[in-house]
């Protein structure tokens, strides 16, 4: 890929913290895209397309790279080593994807403490484990002391650990939509286009999903909430929230054309807040209360049963993002 | 709203003592203290004409600390819990409540004028607390030969006729399984109130 | 057969024999099957309130934690005995409005191994839920032998329908219930003013001249309402009429003889049983002369429809007041 | 960072009020009252220190910054310093927040970029301990200054006045105000329920203290108003809906068919003279008498024009009888008259709706409804009057007994938290009336059963007094109940109050003929209605709600809607009539300015970011949310929004924003309540930041 060598090309970076990797694939899956963002840089860093070392890019010198594209939460020591260190190499750093715009689904684990996550991870029936080992920062061995990067108390977005130039939104992103960012950060490497202001979220709409959204609807009343499934049937043409269905869209910022609800699913959020949404899942939450029909508490508490994970309806993308940053177990943490 | 959203603030008015006292011996959902002196509870009561205070001009009393008034009327002695003026107060003053307080008040200060109520409680409970149950025959004979020898003779043909028509037993009832228990709890309750 | 939890009381098996027999014999034809909390205590009546108030409450709620123990699908508590429903109820809203009393009564309980989660149980009378969860067309149902002629003052007593914590009845002054039962039933309900007035209570051991005056109001209400019979829900009041009334009569020079049974001794009156077999006899103002006024005339026809415009009076009569029914908005 | 604040302080508006916010902050002793709490000097002087980074460039302190003194300092100060912004830390904004914004607008400072922040009852009156109140008004001033960085400039809406009034509800107190209007000139609608004008009132013979007779004095002002040039009077009417705002209301009334045509008939009176169906009479006659089921509900009806009642009418029942048709002179009848409809635009809203009485039924004890000679006060006002059922004979049930000795029951209904628990304010009076009216007319013995005896107006204790001497037999006691009389001589065949005499302590039981019973007044059955109908909201009684009750007792929390009389809690004819008069006059200043202004605290929706997803649709108190089917967008009409801020919080895209109460203006306050952008505090761990806020 990067074959054709040349200085006069922009330096590009690629990298993922925490996260599945998926924003990767999805840059990937942008189809011959990907050979313009070869042709446009000089592709020096990207881990899953190439090999390189960390000690390459901190022989950078500051300011080298044009573009980095960084995916992924801020989970560990070493996440946020290499948050800092693309920081400093880099003109335009953009946060690229929902784990590191918005903490996204690891970003759940806000909702627990350390000692829990692990417990969940090295004591699940599918792990044998008989000497309850956990991971921790150093240890010492007859050959000396070895180290892992440690284990953050709570996790952050990106832009909570080093100032971010742009964000791009979704879980992934939508291929036409990295084409896009793409198309533009080289027309602007190239001298053709101009740059948003600092800190816009580009490649996505500036209304919600609703405005993307075919389908009809009216002012709202909420009698109750069911789950997909529960419903005998689901009007194919009618507004999903209508019907019952808790749909995020209505704050979700639109980019990603409906793809969910147009399929008849509920928009789980993951393109996150419109731009005028501080924090998504008040927001919605607010929202969502405002058109419950019911008086007495009973019938209310009948509909809210409807909604039977608040944290993974209203929170599952943006948790770590949010006012709350994270619930009281990761706050009581103790640091062990 | 609940008792506890009810409960007064801590009275650290002296002029108050007395009242608060009450207040905390008969709970703070009786109520007592918002009184506004309409007289419904006397006027609905069946044996105010026997009572040397209505139940209003105790309250008034209790408010001005008559402390010694107060634990030596008759009233509360002569109130029948039928709850009238309870439903009546227009201020929902829980009114057979602060009778039993009281009572119970009076009883422990020994300042009540009539040992006749007192006792009958007192046996009532004894009663309760011996087998569980109450006793009907023990509690009246032993009542009507310490209280009422001259009304032995009016009351004779009625015990007769509830002895034949067997709706009074001779026996004292059997003790419930669970009589220990049921001691420890009224001897920890003994103790809780105490320390209050 | 819809189960309850039964609470008996102390009375039930003493001088309340009669009211203990005749809801046993009705129970199983109006399909409610009552199950008797093992080795209740006695709710310590209205004696133990005046001594000391928390164990009071302790003694009380020892029976509620027993029910808890046993609920098993039915949380609604019977209770027969007006002191003891009106007991249980009082201690279920107390440690219901207070966590804090709750609490204090809960360590108490705690002493003999117990607990108590208020408002785990339904406390409710045997009237409420012989009218209410029967359904007076049930009971109709099962009524062989109507009561006509028979002119009964129905009489409650205070403390079923007071203080009415939980707002069971149609109203806490002159409650509709037991006067609908019984005209199910085919019997004439007299206007009886005095249905909720005291029967004395306590005051015929502790006070008797106090007593008196109030039995003597009772019993005389019924006789000038032209009553044949007394009929209550509550063991207190039957005592007290039944038994006392001889000592009134003494006390005051006068003769009354109005007799005095339970409402369920008259269910089974209705529903076809031999007097003598449902306790009738076993008061001391004997009942039995006034069920001879039973007759055998037809079934009085049904209440005519409601005349859309009453007819204007003749003469100069002012029209009674007509006003919005309740509950129209009234809060 | 992308998560902007909504609304408020669009950094291009908050910048256009002149470049850097220049902050001037003015701590006020309110004498000792902030003083003797908190250590003023040391809130300025950390305020001109630390907050200097945050734009403060000038902190004072003054005794009362309210007086002419402190705001002239302030004023001097955004003159000569150059002030662009000021946070004022004094008493509640409830009191003051006009005060100083006036100050800033005298200054030449845009009004609303003035904040008032409480040191007074958030800070001093609840706090003992000095440094711990000091440090909390430090935090506080830190709040308003962090605030006041994001308020815009603002200038209110102007809106055109309609010059004509609806007046809603026909008694006394609409009426009063539907004259004051018209005699200044200005067009009234006068909508009643009723087929008449008059209200309670007309029910009365005689009016406390004076004892006037109350139609001698309501007639006129009945007749004034049928007869008036700029009156619309529509009785047996209805408003059925109400559109638009202040100045500009567009209100449709349902116009009940009467079945008679109004411009032939005569009010002659043949047809109920003829009409052979007789009912009682629930409303007028309070159920003591009977009216026709073609009716005029008393005889000065205005207007004089009867109706059918067609629940009762023969011919709606059975196509039958027409007797009044046949021998109606003109020919007016009209059985085929079906609603009108009518929409009229009016400028502002009277609303003068009433109260209805408490149903005695509701207190068994009483035995209202089940012992006949139990009488309600409505009833008693018919029987003493000279025009009612009994020509003014104050008799039994009977109809023909005088009675020998009457009770009166004051508070029922009233002072009980089982049923109402405020006072009906005219009862006791009442009640004295009523006395003195079964004395004159019969001498009979009256018990005044009482609580308290309240008589707090001109010539009202007076009353009392004239009645003590008329020989009234007074008893302080709250009745326990009424029934029938045992058997003893004295009370057979007669009514018992039972009560406690307090004065005496002992429990009476009171022999009498007659009850009356002084029912509480209370809100009309449909109030939520009619008050949700006109935007505007009840108390938890169901009394409508003033903005304010005292400096603003007409007014309500909706722009051009005002309140009088009863509607708004228990009141006697004096008060109403002064509060008709009182809404007259408010409505009258607005309409002789020709056009008002609106508070600039509003909500808009940011059309991009609206996707239409209509969540906020239903939710809008003042109807003031429309939604445009063609571009799929929410809008918000700018002269009816209140700004209440329901639409704001619901609207899950942030696309609607609110002035004064924006986002980004709570969230900064917050911040600087927390004294994370305080110079003293280290920078804390977590921030929120915001597009706009400066880091």
């Amino acid at each position: 890929m990067s074959a054709a060598t040349g200085n006069a090309r922009p330096k590009f970076a690629m990298y993922w913290a925490a996260s599945c990797g998926g924003c990767d694939i999805a840059v990937l899956n942008t189809g011959e895209r990907i050979l313009a963002l070869d042709a446009a840089f000089d592709l020096v860093f990207w881990p899953i397309v190439m090999d390189a070392k960390y000690r390459d890019v901190a022989a950078l010198p500051d300011g080298a790279l044009a573009l980095t594209l960084f995916s992924g939460s801020i989970r560990n020591r070493e996440n946020e080593e290499l948050a800092l260190l693309l920081r400093r190499k880099s003109q335009l750093l953009i946060a690229f994807g929902s784990c590191a715009g918005e903490g996204c689904i690891p970003g759940l684990a806000n909702l627990s403490s350390r000692a829990a996550i692990f417990e969940a991870a090295y004591e699940s029936v599918s792990t044998a484990n008989p000497e309850h080992v956990r991971p921790r920062p150093s240890v010492q061995m007859p050959e000396g002391e070895l180290r892992l990067p440690e284990f953050s108390r709570v996790l952050r977005t990106l832009d909570q650990v080093v100032p971010v130039d742009y964000f791009v939104p979704g879980c992934p992103p939508e291929p036409h939509q990295i084409a896009a960012v793409l198309d533009l950060a080289i027309a602007a490497c190239e001298g053709r286009a101009e740059l948003p202001p600092r800190g816009a979220t580009i490649g996505a709409g500036r209304s919600t999903v609703c405005d993307e959204c075919g389908r009809r609807r009216h002012a709202k009343t909420i009698r109750s909430f069911a789950r997909i499934q529960a419903l005998p049937r689901v009007d194919p043409t009618l507004c999903l929230l209508e019907q019952g269905l808790p749909c995020n869209g209505s704050a979700t910022r639109d980019g990603c054309g409906a793809r969910c609800p147009s399929a008849g699913a509920p928009c789980i959020g993951c393109y996150g807040p419109a731009d005028g949404v501080v924090d998504f899942g008040a927001r919605l939450l607010s929202a969502f209360a405002s058109v419950i029909e019911a008086n007495d508490r009973a019938a209310i508490d009948r509909i809210l049963d409807g909604l039977p994970d608040p944290a993974g309806q209203f929170y599952r993308f943006n948790l770590a993002k949010s006012l709350l940053r994270a619930g009281c177990a990761a706050w009581a943490d103790d640091g062990e | 709203m609940t008792q506890d959203q009810l409960a007064p603030p801590a009275v650290a008015d002296p002029g108050r003592g007395f009242l608060a006292e009450v207040v905390a011996r008969a709970g703070t959902a009786a109520r007592l203290e918002l009184c506004i002196q309409c007289g419904v509870c006397g006027g609905s009561c069946p044996s105010a004409d026997e009572m040397d205070q209505t139940p209003r001009t105790l309250f008034a009393m209790i408010r001005a600390g008559m402390r010694e008034h107060v634990l030596r009327s008759t009233t509360p002695w002569l109130c029948v819990s039928c709850y009238r003026c309870t439903v009546r107060c227009p201020q929902g003053v829980q009114v057979t409540d602060v009778m039993y307080a009281l009572k119970a008040m009076a009883v422990a200060q020994h300042t009540y004028l009539n040992a006749t109520a007192a006792d009958f409680s007192r046996a009532f409970v004894w009663n309760v607390e011996t087998f569980g149950r109450s006793f009907e025959a023990g509690l009246s004979a032993r009542h009507y030969l310490r209280h009422y020898l001259t009304r032995l003779p009016a009351v004779a043909p009625m015990g007769i006729g509830m002895l034949r028509s067997r709706r009074l037993r001779l026996l004292p009832p059997r003790r419930i399984r669970g009589i220990a228990d049921l001691r420890r709890i009224l001897v920890c309750a003994k103790a809780l109130e105490a320390a209050a | 057969m819809t189960r309850y939890l039964y609470y008996p009381g102390c009375s039930m098996e003493s001088n309340a024999r009669a009211y203990r027999d005749s809801l046993a014999a009705i129970a199983g034809p109006l399909g409610i099957d009552l199950r008797e909390i093992d080795d209740w205590n006695c709710c310590g009546a209205t004696e133990y309130l005046g001594l000391s108030r928390l164990p009071a409450y302790a003694l009380i709620a020892r029976n509620l934690a027993l029910a808890e123990q046993v609920r098993d699908g039915s949380e609604v508590l019977v209770a027969s005995c007006s002191a003891c429903f009106l007991n249980l109820s009082k201690a279920n809203h107390a440690m219901a409005e207070s966590a804090a009393f709750s609490a204090q009564v809960n360590e108490a309980l705690a002493a003999g191994g117990l607990h108590y989660t208020p408002d785990a149980v339904k406390v409710r009378h045997l009237l409420d839920v012989i009218v209410r969860e029967v359904g007076l067309d049930a009971v109709r149902r099962r009524v062989t032998r109507r009561l006509c002629g028979l002119k009964l003052a129905p009489y409650l007593g205070c403390m079923v329908p007071r203080p009415d914590y939980d707002g069971r009845w149609t109203d806490r002054e002159r409650p509709s219930e037991l006067d609908r039962l019984l005209v199910a039933l085919g019997a004439e309900v007299v206007d009886y003013p005095l249905k909720t007035e005291c029967c004395g209570g306590h005051m015929t051991q502790i006070g008797p001249e106090t007593a008196f005056a109030m039995i003597r109001r009772l019993v005389d209400g019924a006789e000038r309402a032209d009553a044949d019979l007394m009929v209550t829900v509550c063991p207190m009041c039957q005592m007290n009429i039944d038994a006392f009334q001889q000592e009134m009569n003494a006390h005051f020079r006068t003769s009354y003889q109005m007799p005095i049974v339970f409402f369920t001794q008259v269910i089974r009156l209705a529903f076809g049983i031999a007097p003598e077999a449902l306790g009738f006899g076993r008061e001391l103002v004997d009942a039995r002369p006034a069920l001879a006024h039973i007759s055998d005339a037809p079934a009085p026809p049904p209440e005519p429809a409601r005349v859309r415009r009453p007819p204007r009076p003749k003469g100069p009569a002012l029209p009674m007041p007509v006003m919005p029914e309740r509950g129209d908005g009234a809060t | 960072m992308t998560h902007a604040g909504n609304g408020g302080p669009r950094p291009e508006t908050a910048s256009a009020a002149a470049g850097d916010p220049r902050i001037g902050v003015y701590v006020c002793h309110c004498g000792s009252n902030i003083a003797g709490t908190v250590d003023v000097a040391a809130v300025r002087d950390w305020a001109a220190t630390q907050l200097r980074s945050r734009g403060v460039v000038v902190a004072q302190d003054y005794r009362f910054m309210c007086s002419s003194l402190g705001q002239e300092l302030i004023e001097r100060e955004i003159r000569e310093k150059g002030i662009n912004r000021v946070v004022v830390a004094a008493c509640s904004p409830h009191l003051h927040e006009g005060t100083f914004r006036t100050a800033c607008e005298h200054a030449g400072l845009n009004p609303y970029l003035c904040e008032l922040v409480s040191i007074r009852e958030q800070d001093s009156w609840v706090h003992a301990d000095r440094a711990a109140a000091t440090e909390k008004a430090k935090a506080i001033v830190a709040g308003g200054v962090e605030r006041v960085r994001h308020d815009a400039e603002l200038v209110p809406l102007r809106v055109p006045i309609h010059p004509a009034t609806l007046v809603v509800g026909g008694g006394i107190g609409g009426i009063s105000a539907a004259l004051e209007l018209a005699n200044a000139g200005y067009p009234v609608y006068l909508v009643e329920r009723e087929p008449s004008l008059g209200g309670h009132m007309a029910q009365f013979d005689k009016t406390f203290p004076t004892l006037d007779c109350s139609a001698c004095i309501l007639t006129p002002r009945m007749v004034e108003a049928g007869s008036h040039p700029n009156i619309t009077l529509l009785t047996y009417s209805e408003v059925e809906r109400v559109e638009g705002y202040v100045g500009n209301f567009t209100v449709t009334i349902r116009r009940r068919a009467r079945q008679v045509d109004e411009s032939l008939c005569t009010g002659c009176g043949i047809c109920w003279e003829k009409c052979p169906v007789a009912v009682i009479d629930t409303q007028f006659e309070a159920g003591l008498g009977y009216r026709k089921a073609i009716y005029v509900p008393f005889p000065q009806a205005v207007p004089k024009f009867p109706v059918i009642d067609r629940d009762n009418c023969t011919y709606y029942e059975r196509g039958t009888c027409r007797a009044c048709e046949k021998f109606c002179p003109p020919q007016a009848i009209r059985f085929d008259q079906d609603d009108e409809l009518l929409t009229v635009d009016v400028g502002a809203i009277v609303l003068a709706t009433g109260f209805r009485l408490f149903d005695a039924r509701r207190v068994p004890q009483y035995g209202y409804g089940r012992l006949p000679n139990v009488f309600s006060s409505l009833e008693f006002e018919r029987l003493s009057n000279a025009a009612g059922p009994t020509g003014g004979r104050v008799v039994l049930r009977d109809g023909v007994t005088e009675p020998r000795a009457v009770g009166i029951v004051h508070c029922v209904g009233s002072r009980d938290r089982a049923y109402n628990w405020y006072c009906s304010a005219i009862c006791c009076m009442q009640s004295l009336k009523f006395a003195h009216l079964v004395r004159e007319r019969t001498g009979a013995t009256v018990y005044e059963c009482y609580i308290d005896m309240r008589t707090p107006a001109k010539g009202y204790d007076e009353f009392y007094q004239r009645l003590i001497e008329e020989g009234t037999l007074f008893v302080r006691g709250k009745v326990a109940a009424i029934s029938e009389g045992g058997p003893t001589p004295e009370e057979a065949g007669r009514l018992v109050i039972q009560v406690e005499d307090t004065l005496v302590g002992r429990q009476r039981r009171i022999p009498v003929d007659m009850v009356i019973l002084s029912n509480a007044l209370e809100p009309q059955a449909d109030a939520r209605e009619v008050a949700k109908r006109f935007g505007i909201s009840c108390s938890l009684d169901g009394w409508m709600i003033e903005r304010h009750p005292k400096l603003d007792p007409v007014a309500t929390m909706t722009e051009g809607v005002f309140v009088a009389g009863a509607a708004q809690g228990p009141k006697d004819i004096p008060t109403t009539v002064a509060q008709g008069a009182a809404a007259a006059a408010r409505v009258l200043g607005r309409i002789q300015q020709g056009e008002m202004a609106l508070e600039p605290i509003r909500a808009s929706v940011d059309a991009v970011r609206c996707s239409g997803c209509r969540i906020c649709n239903n939710l809008c108190p003042f109807n003031a949310i429309t939604f445009d089917e063609d571009r799929m967008s929410t809008e918000i009409n700018p002269a009816l929004c209140q700004g209440c801020g329901t639409c704001i919080a619901a609207c899950p895209a942030g696309a609607i924003s609110g002035t004064v109460f924006g986002t980004a203006q709570i969230l900064s306050q917050i911040d600087g309540l927390l004294l994370r952008t305080a110079a003293a505090t280290a920078e804390p761990a977590v921030s929120v930041q915001l597009e706009g806020v400066p880091a």
